[in-house]
């Protein structure tokens, strides 16, 4: 066996590792932080401030029976849920948490974190035709044109950070951006003034790519029940709800290092990992606070945010990057 | 006044021929309420009333016959009033069964018109107001649900709040469960 | 034109009023209770289900009359009574003793009728709340003997 | 606002919304043909908790019968024993102390405040928005223990008896309703900054499920129903009852006759509701809470009777037709959602489905009360 392939084989267990115990405990996250958005304490039941609660809903769930309906497209509901969880999974791969902590550092990153980002949309179209059920199928139906129509500005505004960087390298951007906030793309005023309000369609594209709240369409539990997940239980459920936190985390890391210095400190001291990870969790305290403050949008209100504000927003903002770019 | 103008247009659904009627009309509640005591086993003459609103909680409180129900809810309607409640009664002992449509007013016109329609217990049959006022529409499946008063024309006559195979019509009063 | 934008601007600025809200009511006290380790304390006037009320002796106040019986729009109370003969200065009187006293709690909506409808200041309200289980007999209520409990 | 367009008969699938499912708050089924996500056709399917209590009033003395109207609308009992108690005070001529009727009305509006904090909670929710509910239940919560402290129980209230209340007010509840006024203000305030103004919410409700003032006299809709569509209709106003006369107070009224109106009517009333509370608290005289002569037994003349009160959906009627006897021969419960709900049927048809849920929500439904 060769040296990379152990390499891949640790780097992937490590992805894993990080990915689940992040899934896990970011479900603790959100429950108490919708509590304490709500007054209230969230689960306190399980161990100290509730800290058990992730293993024991994990036990839950394992055990729980796998309940395949009648009638269901067997082969795509067992493999639905293993596509939502595997292109979070591998896209952990790529990311690097600091300058030296990456798996597989690969010059085309980004390139490779929206391929499988895309798949995403695979899953939840396979599971709501697959599960034989309405609602499931009204659900992916929504999600696909949802993940369709955000796809675009987000890729616009990555576009606009490839052409100030100039590489598809995660790591090469994320270093283009060290020395302090003040170089953060975020605020690369001079390469292009719109930054910031790039950087707030990325974030919106991204809480619709992980069909957040409130863009949670997917799984609008008042009107469809629970979505493209109706039908499924056990750790078919379970995967689902992993791969959506997984999702989180990914688009979380990449928004940091697309946008906001990757490792790099605030001030341009001790860059590392500890920041990375400070910004990543500042980021999903974000995506919780907006959760539990909003209500959903509808599907057309979704499509027009997108088609009507988000694309020509970027797509000005591109032509403007890549204008002055072009002068100076 | 509102309840000028409706009762007479109400009074207009019966000829001055029956006689009968014209006087009832005029009567007025305490009258009614005398007169009604004694002769309980007969049904109610049909006819206008005008009621003392602050015993009863109504103005106006007519009884046609099925067939003349159809004009008196559409003057009704013309008139502009909205549908309240649609319900029966069972009156055993006289073996007939009643069918009140209640109406009010949205403005501050304040009228309340009662419409009642009586058929015979065994032979209960009322024309649909469903054509008039669509809101009937549940009301009368209320009605038929409770009664088993089949409102002729009605578009969707299923039981609507006792299941779908319910054969029994539990407000009759010989209704045991 | 200036529409769209002048909705863009109001429109973000109403969602960024509404985190600010969020984010307050995350750092204020929390008001909810851990339910099973603290306990709400219940009002006076609770109604809870009903109880009998004692004299100075430890019998309880009813005489059997059975308003409350006739009182219960559920008729959940059901009573029995024998007479005795009691002395009362040198005469003896003839009196209804109370036997049983059975609640069927299943069916009863906490109206308060009787208690309402009693004129001898018989029976009132329990406080208790944390009424729970997954067996019917153990919602009759013996109340006669909860009494003899109570004392003993 | 979704453009109109053509649906198509020939190709649509059956989609049962409920009788379990999260939007409709109960038992309620509504079948709907659907072409794609936009709504063909809608049937409501109700009785799932039908409990007959029409019946109950006939095999029940007038007494007796009290508890049944708390069970009917759970969420503004007061109101609903209000109706009931005015009818048979109408029909037996009990004549009513003045001090309890003041302290129905402040009961029956706080309750109506709690009922439509409810409301506000669940619609929102309805909208996918889960964090108001929390905030109105904290405030519903100190109604409750308000309303608790003097009626002994928190939801099925049985309060009111003929005649007057069935207990006394303390300074307690005194107090505790005035230090409530200025705490209800200002979530009120907070609600309008976290949901009313909120860009989402608009425009998830702007333009959705539009009711004509015809329609609704068609259907006979009442309460926040109507008001939203422009109809300045309120039996507190329009047929003053109990002392409703005696206080100032508005009626919200909007002509847009869309979801968000109506939403804005029953925000607006909680509003209207705490200004009537103040009006009474400063009011209430002292003296009697039950009259001095009351039959013991209830037995209204032979005859028939009607009254109708603003329960928090709309107008509650209630028709007793008496022969005399301790019981009544007929009671007649007239349901305010009853009425409003039977136009979700023809108003929902071109809609998607999320805006039919929101539509739906926007009706305020209480399934017990439809169903009786």
């Amino acid at each position: 066996m060769s040296l990379t392939l152990i390499n891949v084989l640790f780097a992937v267990v490590a992805a894993i590792g990080f990915a689940a115990l992040n899934a896990a405990y970011l479900v603790w996250c959100e429950r108490k932080g919708a509590g304490f958005f709500q007054r209230r304490p969230g689960p306190m039941e399980n161990g100290p401030w509730g800290l058990l609660q992730p293993p024991v809903d994990g036990i839950k769930l394992m055990t729980k029976q796998l309940v395949i309906p009648g009638g269901v497209d067997k082969a795509l509901f067992m493999v639905a849920p293993v596509l939502a969880m595997f292109p979070a999974i591998m896209s952990f791969v790529t990311i690097p948490f600091s300058e030296n902590i990456v798996a597989q550092n690969m010059n085309i990153g980004v390139l490779m974190i929206f391929a499988f980002a895309s798949m995403g949309s695979m899953a939840i179209l396979f599971a709501g035709w697959g599960s034989r059920n309405k609602y499931a199928l009204m659900s992916s139906v929504r999600g696909v044109s949802q993940a369709i129509a955000y796809e675009v500005p987000m890729l616009i505004t990555v576009i606009t950070i490839v052409m100030i960087t100039g590489s598809m390298d995660l790591r090469a951007i994320a270093l283009d951006q060290s020395g302090g906030f003040w170089q953060w793309n975020i605020l690369a005023l001079t390469k292009s003034p719109l930054m910031p309000v790039s950087f707030l369609i990325f974030f919106v594209c991204t809480l619709a790519e992980t069909n957040r709240a409130p863009f949670d369409l997917g799984e609008a539990e008042s009107e469809l029940v629970a979505g493209f997940h109706t039908e499924y239980s056990s750790m078919g459920f379970g995967l689902f709800f992993m791969g959506e936190y997984a999702n989180i985390v990914i688009g979380s890391c990449l928004t940091t290092l697309l946008f906001l210095g990757g490792w790099g400190c605030p001030f341009g001291l001790f860059p590392g990992v500890w920041w990375f990870l400070l910004k990543i969790y500042l980021l999903i305290f974000t995506f919780i606070w907006i959760r539990w403050t909003f209500p959903r949008t509808t599907i057309y209100g979704l499509l027009n945010l997108s088609w009507k504000i988000l694309i020509p927003f970027s797509l000005f903002n591109l032509l403007l990057t890549a204008g002055l770019l072009k002068v100076f | 006044m509102i309840i000028q103008t409706i009762k007479q247009s109400l009074v207009e659904l019966f000829p001055p021929v029956e006689a009968a009627p014209a006087p009832v009309a005029e009567e007025t509640a305490e009258d009614e309420g005398a007169k009604k005591a004694p002769a309980k086993a007969e049904p109610r003459v049909n006819g206008v009333i005008t009621c003392d609103y602050n015993a009863t909680g109504y103005h106006l409180d007519a009884q046609v016959d099925p067939d003349q129900l159809l004009d008196a809810v559409s003057r009704i309607d013309a008139a502009g009033f909205f549908i309240e409640s649609i319900t029966g009664v069972d009156w055993l002992k006289e073996n007939q069964l009643e069918v009140v449509y209640d109406f009010a007013r949205y403005d501050f016109d304040l009228c309340r018109v009662v419409i009642r329609t009586r058929v015979d217990r065994a032979i209960s049959e009322v024309p649909t107001i469903t054509g008039i006022y669509s809101g009937a529409n549940w009301h009368e499946r209320e009605t038929h649900d409770f009664f088993g008063i089949k409102f002729t024309g009605h578009p969707h006559l299923v039981p609507l709040l006792l299941p779908e195979d319910a054969d029994f019509h539990p407000l009759l009063k010989d209704f045991k469960a | 034109m200036s529409g769209y934008f002048s909705e863009i601007i109001s429109g973000g600025k109403s969602l960024v009023v509404g985190m600010s809200i969020t984010l307050k009511e995350f750092f204020k006290p929390k008001v909810t209770l851990q339910y099973p380790h603290q306990t709400v304390k219940m009002a006076e006037r609770f109604r809870g289900h009903i109880e009998l009320i004692e004299n100075e002796s430890g019998e309880p106040n009813c005489v059997a009359c059975g308003m409350c019986q006739r009182a219960c729009p559920s008729g959940c109370i059901s009573l029995t009574s024998k007479s005795v003969e009691i002395e009362v200065e040198g005469k003896t009187k003839k009196k209804k003793v109370l036997t049983s006293y059975d609640l069927n709690f299943t069916t009863c909506s906490l109206c308060g009728s009787c208690v309402e409808s009693c004129n001898f200041d018989a029976i009132c309200y329990s406080k208790e709340y944390n009424l729970a289980s997954t067996r019917k007999e153990d919602f009759h209520f013996d109340l006669l003997k909860r009494l003899k409990e109570r004392n003993s | 606002m979704s453009d109109p367009i053509q649906l198509r008969s020939d190709e649509t699938f059956t989609l049962n919304v409920g009788p379990q499912h999260p939007a409709t708050h109960g038992v309620l089924r509504v079948k709907m043909e659907m072409d794609g996500e936009y709504i063909f056709s809608a049937e409501t399917v109700l009785g799932y908790i039908h409990r007959m209590h029409e019946k109950m009033g006939e095999n029940r003395t007038y007494a007796q019968y009290l508890p049944n109207l708390g069970r009917l609308d759970y969420l503004s009992a007061m109101a609903y024993n209000h109706g009931y108690v005015l009818a048979v005070e109408k029909a037996a001529s009990i004549e009513v102390p003045e001090r309890a009727e003041y302290i129905r009305v402040l009961t029956v509006e706080l309750n109506r405040i709690s009922s439509h904090l409810v409301w506000f909670g669940a619609f929102i929710m309805d909208l996918g928005g889960f964090t108001p509910l929390m905030y109105a239940f904290d405030d519903r919560e100190a109604i409750l223990d308000i309303l608790e402290a003097v009626t002994g129980s928190r939801l099925t209230y049985c309060y009111h008896r003929f005649g007057g209340v069935y207990n006394d007010v303390d300074d307690d509840f005194i107090e505790g309703t005035k230090a409530f006024i200025p705490r209800m203000r200002k979530a009120l305030k907070t609600y309008e900054d976290l949901v009313t103004k909120n860009i989402i919410l608009m425009k998830r409700l702007k333009g959705i499920g539009p009711v004509s003032a015809e329609m609704c006299r068609k259907y006979g809709a009442t309460g926040p129903v109507a008001r939203a569509s422009g109809i300045n209709f309120d039996v507190r106003k329009n047929e003053p009852y109990s002392l409703y006369n005696e206080f100032d107070f508005d009626v919200p009224v909007y002509n847009e006759c869309d979801s968000y109106a109506r939403y804005m009517v029953r925000m607006e009333e909680m509003e209207q509701s705490l200004r009537i509370i103040e009006q009474a608290l400063a009011k209430m005289p002292e003296g009697p809470i039950m009259p001095k002569k009351k039959p013991k037994i209830i037995k209204p003349p032979a005859g028939d009777y009607y009254q109708a009160v603003e329960a928090a959906r709309g107008s509650f009627g209630i028709r007793i037709v008496s022969d005399g006897g301790k019981n009544a021969y007929r009671l007649k419960l007239r349901s305010p959602t009853y009425s409003n709900m039977h136009l979700f049927d023809e108003a929902c048809r071109g809609m998607l489905i999320a805006d039919a849920l929101a539509f739906m929500g926007s009706i305020d439904l209480v399934i017990p009360e439809m169903d009786r």
